[in-house]
């Protein structure tokens, strides 16, 4: 379903979707060249959610992420070539070089602080949160992270805090869990969560809590400004989880391309390999998206291309970018501890 | 000057923190705020009642309130979050040591993080293993939060309002047995800025390090000593983090006699700490060996005298101080 | 209601309520003469959940108790003299003094481990239940806290786990909140907890939830050893609240005696004073259970004076006992460390 | 004797303990289990395929699942706890520090946990400020937890071999970078005492005491300094409770200058309490002042040659030798 935005807004949608897949495949290549250390996660199969979800906010709202944040940072507007140089460790990167995959964020885009510690960014959501209440600012936190952060106790304190003080708070629990097998490759929430369907936690606090197919960006856009609305109108915090199938190729704990995309695989799907067709048949949310613009007659397949060309140099003049930038100076490590 | 009692200071403090400047908020308990379970707890309540919206009570919940007030530093207000006893700062600790310490460097220098979290830390007399804790070292081990421990009246409001005002996280680490204590304090506004140690005792025979409430202890053992002749120096770093290493430093100069007194359990406590950097610093100086009087490296127990025993208790402060003169 | 228990077993009951009370009668008065220090709780008010709670239990099963532990010690038969001298820090304590009030435990009764860390016990229950099924000895875990333990993320962790891996633990929350006016006078729910009722939340986690008048021997007894039944079953975690109106002597943060009891009371109130003579008449557990054995005619009231009495007899000589007891030796402090 | 890699000594560790002892059981996510990211993680699947009673993957719930070690240990398992990065021991802190340390103290010795915690430490490699804690010195100032930090293939075996078997709770630290040190490991059952130091390399100008992976760092500018003449000997802990003071002092007594190599940061760390009791026991037996070589007390930066920076690399550790042998 798309969502009921103008045709400009949707191709807009389009774009960041598509900004967000070519980045993290970009990286992926960046990575297997040895280009930067350490563990990290991409957002490929999660498009849907957050281009949508965050469209909905206001440009003064707060929002913190996880791990899994490039998509976020990307679908908020942040630059691809910063960000990149943050994942390369240089010193133009957002953080200087010194948050690295798990703390990009960017404070003038309302990403405070980005925690790589699962939950960890639960609590401080209610804080911000109880600031904007505090000031009367009307200013909302949307608080983004997966289904596994249901499992540490941070989640159902904080739950209990937000709903007793009607903290203006959005949770959105990107459920990646679907059909996932075991815990590396995506949390089976049968296996690991009790409190199944995930919405019975927050609802045991009375949060509303609703699902939603997390690949269906209409589904996504119409229900969480729906939960915008009410947080605004004072009805306090709202929970909203989405549901995606595990992209394959975060089925290691080192992701690999099975294919790169591009638009066209929406609609022949030749170039991919047998193993994983099904995924990008039946759940990549970015094919799903092209072709209900095209079978909606929102655009043509060419004016799709045009967006995708555009995309793919900017996503290698941020790699240029980012490649070029220097490392930060070794006495940098010292500074910046306290303000 | 006029002269009144530490927990007269501290609310006074509270009071007059809460008047300036609007964006602090306290989370505490409000039945017993910021005094713990002293006979004065009651005193708060007036506080709480003049700011009916600056003042909540929060669930028990030390990690969730603790990130709120961490979250809620970020977006701007000054939220001092009451812990009460020390040990339950652990309830809290992926969000203390994890996000609170790291905010600042890990966002590039983008995120503020200005929260207070204010503990009673230490033996207090029957608190048992699981109510008797100094987290100070602890946390002077994770780079990125400012440690206060006010051992007077006067450093309890000072400090307490620098706590708020510096634009870093901050543990405010007080000590129930100094409630009672009294002391000179100045009327109105007297920030005492952080990294500035405090001699609270001039002497010239032994350089006496103590924190919180063991500066108060040192120095009555300091004024016993003084009878038999032997004249005790006093210094109080009053902050950990930043610490002032020159006065300390000076100090041991001119003493070449260290004793350090603080009631962290002794492996790897604050004492560690000192001894390890003042006998690196001070090493062709020093006439003997530094002593450390701290918690002895048990559990606590709950029995009073067994408590008073791992304690480091005047009879074990002046021990060390005679051992070092020996 | 009463308990459906033989007589022998119903005067049982009444007599570990009475030696409750008057133990924690004389503690109040052995604190007041400055007998011990530091912070202490009372079980008084709640003698009609803890002691038919316990009764269900067999004798090799595991307990965990909090603060307010005195009154499941002595519920399952623990040795006043042996328990008064531990809260006083003597030798002849359960923890050879190094425990006192806050962490009395009995092993050989089956209380391995009281924590006075509000929740710090729920994870722990579930390590002995693990035990007991890879053990498959039959065992079960009684966790025994209070409504406040709730709000500490540890509990909902724990049901997680209890819950996906169908532990045998009971979850007894005594709820001690019911009209209570603010934390220090016990949590009153509505204003600490979202999840309302407390059931709620257990039942996020599909463990079957109960709540029961926990002045209500009967309905207690009824209610655990139904639990305890689907326990042993291998239907794994149930969770029971009870729930009682806090004692009017531990409205303040040091209890008080308002008046001293006898099972009199049950039938003339002149001795009490006005301002607490509700709570006598309509909330007192042991005054409800004497009323219902003398009006069930299980026993007549001479016969429960003797009970008392020899109650008071067993405590004047425990206090004996624990004040005779010397202190431990200052060098066991540093003993004990390690086995 | 036969050389094998670290990763697998573990893992024959493990295999061994499992087969020998039912009371053993393995919390761990079964797909990475023991060796976190290392490329060699499938091997343990076999071993959890073997046992899928006694190997179980929890939920993303530290606190709960290492509470439910302790207690499963108080009821007379063995559990080993898997706790992967050494960061996220800071999630189960209340349970760790404040229930398994006290059991055995505060029950008067009725109640003992023997449940073994197993982290790995340090500084990875891009692991950033939030997955690169060393939080053996924090759990040093909490009395009532053993602590192991194995440095070599033999010691990693024969070490968790000990842990399991004692009565006490206890930390294995564990660093992902000795995974791939080959070296010469026993057959068959050789359990490592605690409280044993381990001379690494025998020297007579300075004493290195160095834990964990820093051990293999000082070996090597050990190997560097040789070339030079200069005989460096490097003493490793291998548990610091309970700690071989005797070793490492009868190491100092012998060179008379010391430096210390740890990856905790400085402030309160493992350098200071070993520098701190050094500097009193060996007073007059030091020619020069101990060093620290320590991640510097900052957290820790994302970008490589910032990490690279501010470790106690061998630059540094070389350095600091030739600063005390000046
Ligand atoms: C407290 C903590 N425990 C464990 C980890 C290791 N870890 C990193 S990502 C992850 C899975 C998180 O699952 P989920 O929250 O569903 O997010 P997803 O990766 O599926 O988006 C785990 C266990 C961590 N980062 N923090
Ligand atoms: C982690 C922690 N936070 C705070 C406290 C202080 N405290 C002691 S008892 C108590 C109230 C507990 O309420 P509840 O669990 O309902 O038990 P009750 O005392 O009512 O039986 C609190 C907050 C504590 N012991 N542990
Ligand atoms: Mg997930
Ligand atoms: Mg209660």
């Amino acid at each position: 379903m798309l969502p009921k935005l103008s045709r400009e807004k949707l191709i807009d949608l389009c774009r960041r979707m598509l900004l967000i897949r070519h980045f993290e495949e970009k990286l992926i290549l960046l990575h297997n060249e040895g280009r930067f250390s350490g563990h990290y996660h991409v957002y490929i199969g999660q498009e849907a959610t957050g281009v949508p979800a965050l469209s909905c906010l206001g440009p003064d709202d707060y929002l913190f992420t996880t791990h899994r944040n490039h998509g976020h940072l990307l679908a908020r507007g942040a630059e691809p070539k910063r960000l990149l140089a943050e994942i390369l460790g240089r010193r133009d990167g957002y953080n200087k070089g010194k948050g690295g995959t798990f703390h990009t964020n960017v404070s003038a885009l309302g990403f405070l602080h980005t925690s790589a510690v699962v939950a960890g960014i639960i609590p401080l959501a209610g804080g911000t949160a109880y600031a904007a209440k505090a000031k009367k600012s009307g200013q909302i936190t949307a608080c983004l992270f997966g289904d596994g952060a249901l499992e540490e106790g941070a989640a159902p304190e904080s739950f209990n805090l937000a709903s007793l003080w009607k903290l203006p708070v959005l949770y959105l629990c990107e459920n990646n869990g679907k059909y996932g097998r075991g815990r590396a490759i995506g949390a089976a929430q049968s296996s690991t969560m009790a409190a199944y369907p995930l919405t019975d936690l927050p609802a045991a606090y009375k949060i509303p809590a609703e699902q939603v197919d997390g690949t269906d960006a209409g589904a996504v856009h119409a229900a969480i400004s729906e939960a915008v609305e009410k947080i605004r109108r004072g009805e306090g915090p709202q929970f909203v989880e989405t549901q995606t199938v595990r992209w394959p190729g975060s089925e290691s704990n080192w992701p690999v391309v099975p294919v790169p995309t591009e638009f066209s695989l929406a609609w022949d799907l030749s170039a991919v390999p047998d193993a994983v067709k099904e995924w990008y048949r039946e759940c990549d949310p970015i094919l799903i998206f092209v072709r209900e613009l095209v079978e909606g007659k929102v655009v043509t397949k060419e004016e799709i291309g045009k967006v995708e060309e555009k995309v793919r140099e900017e996503i290698a003049q941020a790699a240029e970018f980012a490649l070029a930038s220097p490392y930060p100076e070794l006495e940098t490590a010292l500074e910046g501890v306290f303000a | 000057m006029r002269e009144i009692a530490y927990y007269e200071a501290k609310l006074e403090a509270l009071r007059e923190i809460l008047a300036a400047d609007e964006r602090v908020h306290l989370i505490t308990d409000t039945l017993t705020g910021f005094l713990g379970l002293s006979p004065h707890r009651a005193r708060f309540r007036e506080i709480a009642e003049r700011y009916p919206e600056r003042v909540i009570s929060p669930p028990i919940s030390e990690l969730a309130f603790c990130g709120l007030g961490i979250g809620a530093a970020m977006a701007g207000l000054r939220p001092v979050v009451d812990v009460v006893t020390a040990s339950f700062i652990f309830e809290a600790w992926p969000q203390v040591v994890n996000e609170a310490a790291n905010a600042f460097y890990m966002s590039g220098g983008q995120t503020r993080a200005p929260v207070v979290f204010h503990v009673l830390h230490g033996l207090r007399g029957g608190g048992a293993a699981q109510h008797s804790h100094s987290p100070q070292a602890m946390l002077w081990n994770c780079p990125g939060l400012e440690i206060a421990l006010p051992s007077s009246p006067r450093d309890v409001k000072g400090l307490l309002k620098t706590a708020v005002r510096t634009d870093n996280p901050t543990v405010f680490v007080d000590h129930g047995s100094l409630f009672e204590v009294r002391g000179p304090v100045p009327e109105g506004d007297e920030a005492i800025p952080f990294g500035v140690a405090d001699i609270k005792r001039k002497g010239k025979d032994v350089t006496v390090i103590a924190t919180s409430y063991m500066v108060q202890r040192s120095l009555s053992v300091a004024d016993r000593l003084a009878q038999e002749g032997i004249d005790v120096e006093v210094v109080d770093p009053r902050t950990l983090v930043p610490l002032d290493f020159t006065t300390l430093i000076a100090s041991v100069e001119k003493t070449r006699r260290v004793v350090i007194v603080d009631e962290c359990r002794q492996s790897c406590g604050v004492a560690a700490e000192l001894a390890a950097r003042i006998a690196e610093a001070g090493f062709d100086k020093l006439k003997a060996p530094i002593r450390r009087v701290t918690t002895l490296d048990v559990p606590v127990p709950f029995s009073r005298p067994l408590e008073d025993f791992i304690s480091p208790s005047e009879g074990r402060i002046t021990e060390a101080i005679r051992t070092v003169l020996r």
